[in-house]
């Protein structure tokens, strides 16, 4: 069976956590990610959490309440998160959500 | 002119309120619009408004205050296609229901916090099409119907 | 090295046709420079090149495909309109991207991997998951965008070496609409002449675009035997309609 | 043992019988199988079966001989996927049905000839999968049911 529609790939350098998404981030497909992101957070208490959504090629709301939910646990552990390389689509969503407004999340690209 | 509202195509699904349906629902999406040929936005919007109300069935509808059986945790959707470009779409559940719609549909509005939901869903319902309503009666369950006309 | 190349082309081509997929893995290999000079020409019209050569490969598959080793032409000669056909056509609805166009780049993606992986798979029937992963497409979607082949010629195209089918596009634009009409009910009343074997072969590969391998397994007979009834059928019908 | 043979997901689908929902009907049979992990050679195998079933209601449930209305031209469609990784699919009209359902499975018989049939529609499904089996009763409809356990 086919369990995950979404992975992960970590690495740690110098206080940063960079997390690069790949495949679909829906409501299915959320949970392993939060546990793998929190586990990181956690284990390395990064400064910054940089989650790149280049390779990421469906998100809708369950991924906002990813990206808010890592916010949370990052100020936890004195993280700022920083989102990266959104698609059209997925930064109409983060713009809808004023998400950027928000003190520790930051969205380029 | 009545003919440009004429129906042209239209399909009726039901399946259950399972997670690994969400991706199955999309891919129908967008497997049902192609003869459309849509521009990749318009479709790209769409199969994220029927995987914004099908999770809504899942996560919410046949959430802990739902008695029935297992069994009945259905999802049932409907498309249209009319002959002017225009699609229909309604999501229905026969689930818990909405208290009170009006505040549900607000953005931010979310029952489901410490599950991590946004509450922004109906939000990018709303706005990722031309235009949005949502019928619900507590103990009957929830339907949302979504009207977009593709390019 | 150009030239020797070239000369491999008629042993490739018929292990290919017998359904040599690492036959028609090489074809694609030695052809990328046919290809890629094709692609360029279209370059700066809003598509990557690297997905002209994409759609252009399938244009060469096609040609691989029904390319007669016998007709005594280059093989580049008779693929290269193939080529050029199929990249036309991929660009003909400008403008926006519309989904017909990203599902043609899919679908080309998907075959193009399949081929690959089937090959390094070796006796290993290649998984779903693994190909939407090479594709970088959702399972879901790479299911629903497969097909079990490239795209099939129709029985036509083969015989009368039309460059499309008598798909409905063509169909409306053609103005000779009555001698395509009598062109098919030639083949028809030459089909039912055919021996039952042969009916069900051209059936199968060309009514209902089965590949070989598909083919062979529903008539319990190697590939290698469809592949060779497939074209003394094709001949033999060729005769009885010129 | 009960529990291997437990449903595991299971969809309906009805659909207008038009030929464009030829490739919907296959899209939606990839995408709802997609969660078995299926060989690509036993995914292609369903899609292929499930597009003969639908094409047949599509030529010849509704064809020529068929009274009732534009609107009840339909295809039924239920797909059950079992824990154990057996998928049963059905395929089910109201058509004109099969005057002899013995005749009409045998390969090469068609009553389309000269329309491009090649009568080998039932001998396709019935090869690519573990069973078939066709209910039919003239002037109510035809039900094809199809069975394969998918590696
Ligand atoms: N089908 C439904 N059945 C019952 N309640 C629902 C249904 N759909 C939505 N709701 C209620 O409406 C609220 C708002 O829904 P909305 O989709 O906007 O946000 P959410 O689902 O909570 O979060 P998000 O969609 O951002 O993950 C939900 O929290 C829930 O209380
Ligand atoms: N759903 C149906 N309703 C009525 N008749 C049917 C139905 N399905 C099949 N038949 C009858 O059974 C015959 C055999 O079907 P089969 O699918 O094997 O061949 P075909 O459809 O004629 O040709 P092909 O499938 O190769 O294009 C058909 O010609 C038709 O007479
Ligand atoms: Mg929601
Ligand atoms: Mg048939």
């Amino acid at each position: 069976m086919i369990q995950e529609r979404a992975r992960v790939r970590l690495e740690y350098e110098d206080g940063v956590l960079h997390a690069a998404v790949y495949g679909e981030i829906d409501h299915h497909s959320a949970r392993p990610l939060r546990e793998e992101l929190d586990q990181a957070l956690y284990k390395y208490r990064p400064r910054r959490l940089i989650i790149s959504l280049k390779c990421v090629s469906f998100m809708d709301s369950s991924g906002l309440g990813l990206i808010l939910g890592r916010v949370n646990t990052a100020e936890d552990v004195g993280a700022v998160v920083e989102v990266t390389d959104p698609g059209t689509q997925i930064k109409k969503i983060l713009t809808l959500a004023g998400a950027s407004r928000l003190a520790n999340l930051k969205i380029q690209g | 002119m009545k003919v440009k509202n004429e129906v042209f195509n239209t399909m009726k699904l039901t399946l259950p309120a399972l997670s690994i349906n969400e991706s199955v629902c999309r891919a129908f999406t967008g497997a049902f619009l192609s003869c459309l040929n849509p521009t990749i936005e318009d479709l790209c919007d769409l199969k994220c408004v029927v995987s914004e109300a099908v999770t809504n069935c899942i996560v919410h509808a046949y959430g802990p205050g739902f008695s029935g059986r297992e069994d009945q945790k259905l999802i049932y959707i409907t498309m249209t296609l009319f002959a002017n470009r225009t699609v229909r779409i309604t999501v229905r559940d026969r689930g818990v229901g909405i208290p009170d719609v009006e505040q549900a549909r607000q953005p931010l509005f979310t029952t489901g916090a410490g599950d991590e939901r946004s509450g922004m869903g109906f939000s990018v319902m709303e706005s990722f099409t031309d235009r949005m309503t949502v019928h619900s009666r507590p103990g009957q369950g929830t339907s949302v119907t979504l009207i977009k006309r593709v390019r | 090295m150009g030239e020797r190349r070239y000369e491999d082309n008629p042993e490739l081509i018929r292990r290919s046709q017998a359904g040599d997929r690492s036959a028609t893995e090489a074809l694609v290999r030695n052809n990328a420079g046919l290809v890629a000079g094709i692609a360029v020409r279209f370059a700066g019209r809003g598509t990557d090149t690297e997905d002209l050569i994409g759609i252009g490969n399938l244009g060469l598959i096609k040609a691989i495909r029904t390319f007669d080793c016998e007709r005594g032409c280059a093989f580049s000669t008779y693929a290269v309109p193939l080529i050029f056909g199929e990249i036309r056509r991929f660009l003909r609805d400008d403008g926006l991207i519309k989904v017909s166009r990203e599902q043609k780049r899919l679908g080309a993606a998907l075959l193009r991997e399949r081929e690959r992986a089937a090959e390094e798979a070796g006796g290993e029937g290649v998984r779903l998951e693994q190909l939407a992963q090479r594709v970088g497409v959702s399972p879901a979607e790479a299911a629903s965008a497969l097909s079990a082949s490239s795209p099939v010629r129709s029985l036509s195209e083969v015989l009368y070496g039309e460059e499309d089918g008598p798909t409905l596009e063509n169909c409306v634009a053609d103005p000779d609409e009555q001698s395509r009409r009598e062109e098919h009910l030639a083949l028809s009343l030459a089909l039912e002449t055919l021996p039952p074997l042969w009916r069900r072969i051209i059936g199968l590969r060309y009514f209902k675009d089965l590949s070989q391998q598909q083919t062979a397994r529903l008539l319990g007979l190697t590939q290698v035997k469809v592949s060779r009834e497939e074209k003394k059928i094709l001949a033999l019908l060729r005769q009885k309609l010129s």
